[in-house]
């Protein structure tokens, strides 16, 4: 991999004055994927699925060739096990608003972790609300690690769903979803893997992980904004009722009722964001041509010398696992007497994009003000992808160094 | 003013080293007010005079520099004035960031002019505005969390 | 309006051996508009709303200015009346899940017209079933019309809900939402006014239509796939519960509770389609441009040459308005013998692109066949848009002509 | 072929004349077969011989020129053939139209091998093998709504 051939198709890190780490909360398009999308729209743009004229069928056959391909990224058996969503946000909500209604019910238990995005906590406590299911939650130690120990205890037979994230967006470590989708399987339950914040950055294999379903997000990875995924295994889409209805979602439609198309199909009321699926596709094939072992090794090696730099700082505080290569790019951190957002504008003075807050993840707050101290209920995080370099690194860590004193201290 | 400057001019002093933080003694209001998506979190008690000056005031709570400069900054302006005056400073302030007000009327905040380039920080407005829309639910509208 | 200067702007347009009368699936989109998205993702891609950083602070002007235009666009008070969806689709669920299921009750009526679209009658279909109140349909007369006398019968003073196309995607017709919104008003209900086949062609003005709620899409009106918008007035939305959740629309997150953003943000989970809102903004720009006037002279012209040329052949009928002013550029036929699909088909080896089917319409294909003694339950369909040339308009003509020979008649 | 000329030299002249079409007296088996996004709805029939082999067979109902035609030329096909061989024949069809059978095998169709090309218009061939996937549905998985 070579990284200044990277960056070139990267028009907006074209910049050298501009250091943006705040890859998680979404990443930067490569110019292939602007060109797929146009090109889409230039040579055959057309409502999929209905058309019987050639724009149509290309149109068609780009999206469902975008299907297959995103299958084959994730692992799945088969393209139908694949729904177009608009950001795993809307994954999420399908899942709880028609698996969750449908299949939970009063006593049942749904286990999520205190470290899950807004977006897998919100769709459960409606979920509960609605059915009277119990949410449950595990903690993790201190460094961010859930051990099989502490899942055996929290997964109880009431255990009927587990929601867990692969990746954490605060503190980047990989949780142990393998475990708990036995644990849940035994109970004749279901696991909610959201690989939001895993599918960028390491293969996935939702057959390896045991997850019944999988939600992501296409900006997160190089994609378009507009566009994520739902895997969901065949079996229990069919079963699912469906969510959004509608256009393109239906076979027979009486005044009274209706008959519901096929899986997927079932699943993706209105005109479909045939467009956004190109992008997304290309976006994949982007991410494949590299490979994901570079992709690690770059990141890796961009992690190591923002991780380690922060941590020789004084004053500076550093969460989640000791080992830099266990953070998925995310290195997330605090400094005395400094309020994150006071951090993150004063680097923003220095060209240097970072996100600082409660990253979507306010219950891990709280956990993290308690167990850790913290000062706020907040923290300041860079998050790093392969475009980034170790000189990029440096200059943060650099900048880093000197935030306490342009805050007066 | 480049926000490097901004802090070290005048935030960070009041940041640090607020004159009016802690709590007054049998205050006569007492208000929370919080930006959620920040976290900011003040709680603002102010007395009044026979007259309805506003004689003493303090703000507690956290937050990041720019809500708590702008809380102490607000306090200074405000103490001695009718609350009428008060709730004017209040709409200069709030035309200030919204970028609505001229120069001339923007001189009356004294040192929390200073906070006008924040008009081009959006995200961050809500920071600056914490203190004086508090001050502005309490004597606008009369809301009061004092027992 | 120069249509040749005009359609140099839409590559797609540019072979002449390409007639697209499919408009009212998709439309085509102009490169302003890609150009727009291009740019947002080479000059300030970011996550909106919550950084503190140079991209992420344009990128949220840029939404939300995009927000600001779409609520100027629709004649919206405020831009806070506007939410971001995917599309029409998402927008009629949206105010079904939120409003339907929380303001309406048992008995209730809620009624439509025979010609919705599948996305405004299913949304209602499931309200029925979860909360009681009955599903009632209008049907217009045989051309297409509504009259006020047929709407006063209709309306009960249990109609606590009307839904009703502005213009129907099949018949082109203009249905009379004022009068429908003043007698659903009178019962303190609320009129679901769906713009999907308006916004394109005329100016909106949702307070002269008395509109509540406002559904549109962006493909259809030049934009990208995968945005569009639900108008709403501002009361409403301060009283809805949230629909989708997670991420961006909270305010606090407890463990088993969590208190909502202000409005609009409340109904918008996750992160936002903000290059989708920057590219309906462009075509929101290019339309106005243009002009609702030349863009209406335009498609009377093209739309009278196909309307009175099928008119005018032996075995085909044309359905709807005997005004072809009255069509908002759409032109329903059949031909004596032949299945829509395989007009459409044989079409299609000439290059001209028409829809064939149910059009997402079936209870209006089930009317049509009893009223008017269809052979079929399908139409043909030729929808028409102001790129779109006379001489297209000739050539469709003139092939539709020949279609009973290629057919063996 | 082009699918003018497809229409041209065969579709048409099945549609507009099949000699399937209609009903068979005393069916042994009757099955309706329906592509919901086209509206093609067929009613097909058959009876069988004191061997198992199809005797006759007819279809009923509407639907475009490709899947009456499809459904003609399959009952063409199929009629004094045993069960299975007429299965057979069914997964050329379908192997056929998904490209994934060879030229040789495909002539074991007659007339039905030119509806090869609709493999090439993926929104038609659901029409094609309507009547195939109603014979497979029939005599592989024993459906049957005679009563
Ligand atoms: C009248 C009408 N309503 C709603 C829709 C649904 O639009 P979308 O598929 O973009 O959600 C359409 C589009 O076909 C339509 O014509
Ligand atoms: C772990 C995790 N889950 C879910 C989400 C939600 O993704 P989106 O906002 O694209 O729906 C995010 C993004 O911030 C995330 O980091």
């Amino acid at each position: 991999m070579n990284i200044n051939e990277i960056r070139k198709d990267f028009k907006i890190l074209a910049d050298p004055a501009y250091v943006y780490f705040d890859n998680a909360a979404t990443s930067q398009r490569p110019e292939q994927v602007l060109e797929a999308m146009d090109a889409f729209s230039r040579t055959m743009n057309a409502n999929p699925l209905r058309g019987l004229y050639e724009w149509s069928i290309k149109a068609t056959d780009a999206y469902e060739d975008a299907r297959a391909k995103t299958a084959a990224f994730v692992g799945a058996d088969d393209p139908s096990e694949i729904v177009f969503v608009r950001n795993a946000t809307e994954a999420l909500n399908l899942v709880a608003f028609s698996y969750g209604l449908e299949f939970l019910k009063e006593g049942d238990e749904i286990l999520i972790t205190v470290m899950e995005h807004h977006s897998n906590i919100l769709p459960w406590q409606m979920v509960c609300r609605k059915t009277g299911a119990v949410l449950k939650f595990i903690e993790p130690k201190e460094d961010g690690t859930i051990t099989e120990e502490m899942l055996k205890e929290a997964v109880t037979e009431k255990t009927k769903l587990i929601g867990m994230g692969l990746v954490s967006n605060v503190l980047g470590v990989r949780n142990p979803v393998e475990k708990a989708a036995e644990l849940v399987h035994k109970n004749g339950g279901v696991i909610v893997v959201d690989g939001a914040q895993s599918a960028p950055h390491m293969k996935t294999d939702v057959k390896a992980y045991g997850a019944d379903f999988f939600s992501f997000s296409g900006h997160k990875m190089l994609g378009p904004m507009g566009i994520g995924g739902l895997y969901a295994r065949h079996d229990l889409l069919e079963k699912m009722p469906p969510f959004l209805s509608g256009g393109e979602m239906i076979e027979y439609v009486k005044r009274d009722s209706a008959t519901y198309a096929e899986v997927p199909h079932k699943f993706e009321a209105g005109t479909v964001n045939a467009s956004g699926a190109v992008g997304l596709a290309a976006a994949i094939e982007y991410l494949e041509n590299i490979g994901f072992d570079a992709i690690e090794e770059q990141e890796k090696k961009v992690t190591k010398i923002v991780y380690e730099g922060l941590k020789s700082l004084p004053h500076v505080h550093v969460y989640g696992n000791p080992d830099p290569e266990k953070h998925s790019g995310i290195v997330t951190f605090n400094i005395d007497g400094c309020h994150p957002h006071d951090i993150s504008s004063v680097l923003d003075t220095e060209h240097i994009a970072i996100r600082a807050g409660h990253h979507c993840a306010q219950p891990l707050m709280e956990f993290m003000q308690e167990k850790l101290s913290m000062e706020f209920r907040a923290t300041a995080r860079a998050s790093m992808y392969f475009y980034n370099t170790e000189e990029e690194a440096e200059r943060f860590v650099e900048a880093v160094s000197k935030v306490r004193g342009w805050l007066g201290f | 003013m480049e926000l490097k400057n901004l802090y070290r001019e005048i935030v960070n002093e009041h940041n640090l080293h607020p004159v009016h933080k802690g709590d007054i003694e049998d205050p006569d209001m007492i208000l929370n007010g919080v930006n959620p998506s920040c976290g900011d979190d003040i709680y603002l008690q102010l007395k009044f005079d026979e007259n309805g000056n506003v004689s003493e005031g303090s703000f507690n709570g956290s937050g990041c520099a720019i809500s708590q400069a702008s809380a102490d900054m607000m306090l200074d302006l405000i103490i001695g004035l009718p609350k009428e005056e008060a709730l004017e400073k209040a709409e200069i302030f709030m035309g200030m960031v919204r970028g609505t007000v001229d120069e001339e009327k923007i001189e009356e905040l004294d040192e929390a002019a200073s906070l006008a380039d924040i008009a081009h920080m959006p995200a961050r407005v809500k920071c600056a505005t914490l203190g004086w829309k508090t001050m502005q639910r309490m004597l606008r509208d009369g809301e009061n969390e004092k027992k």
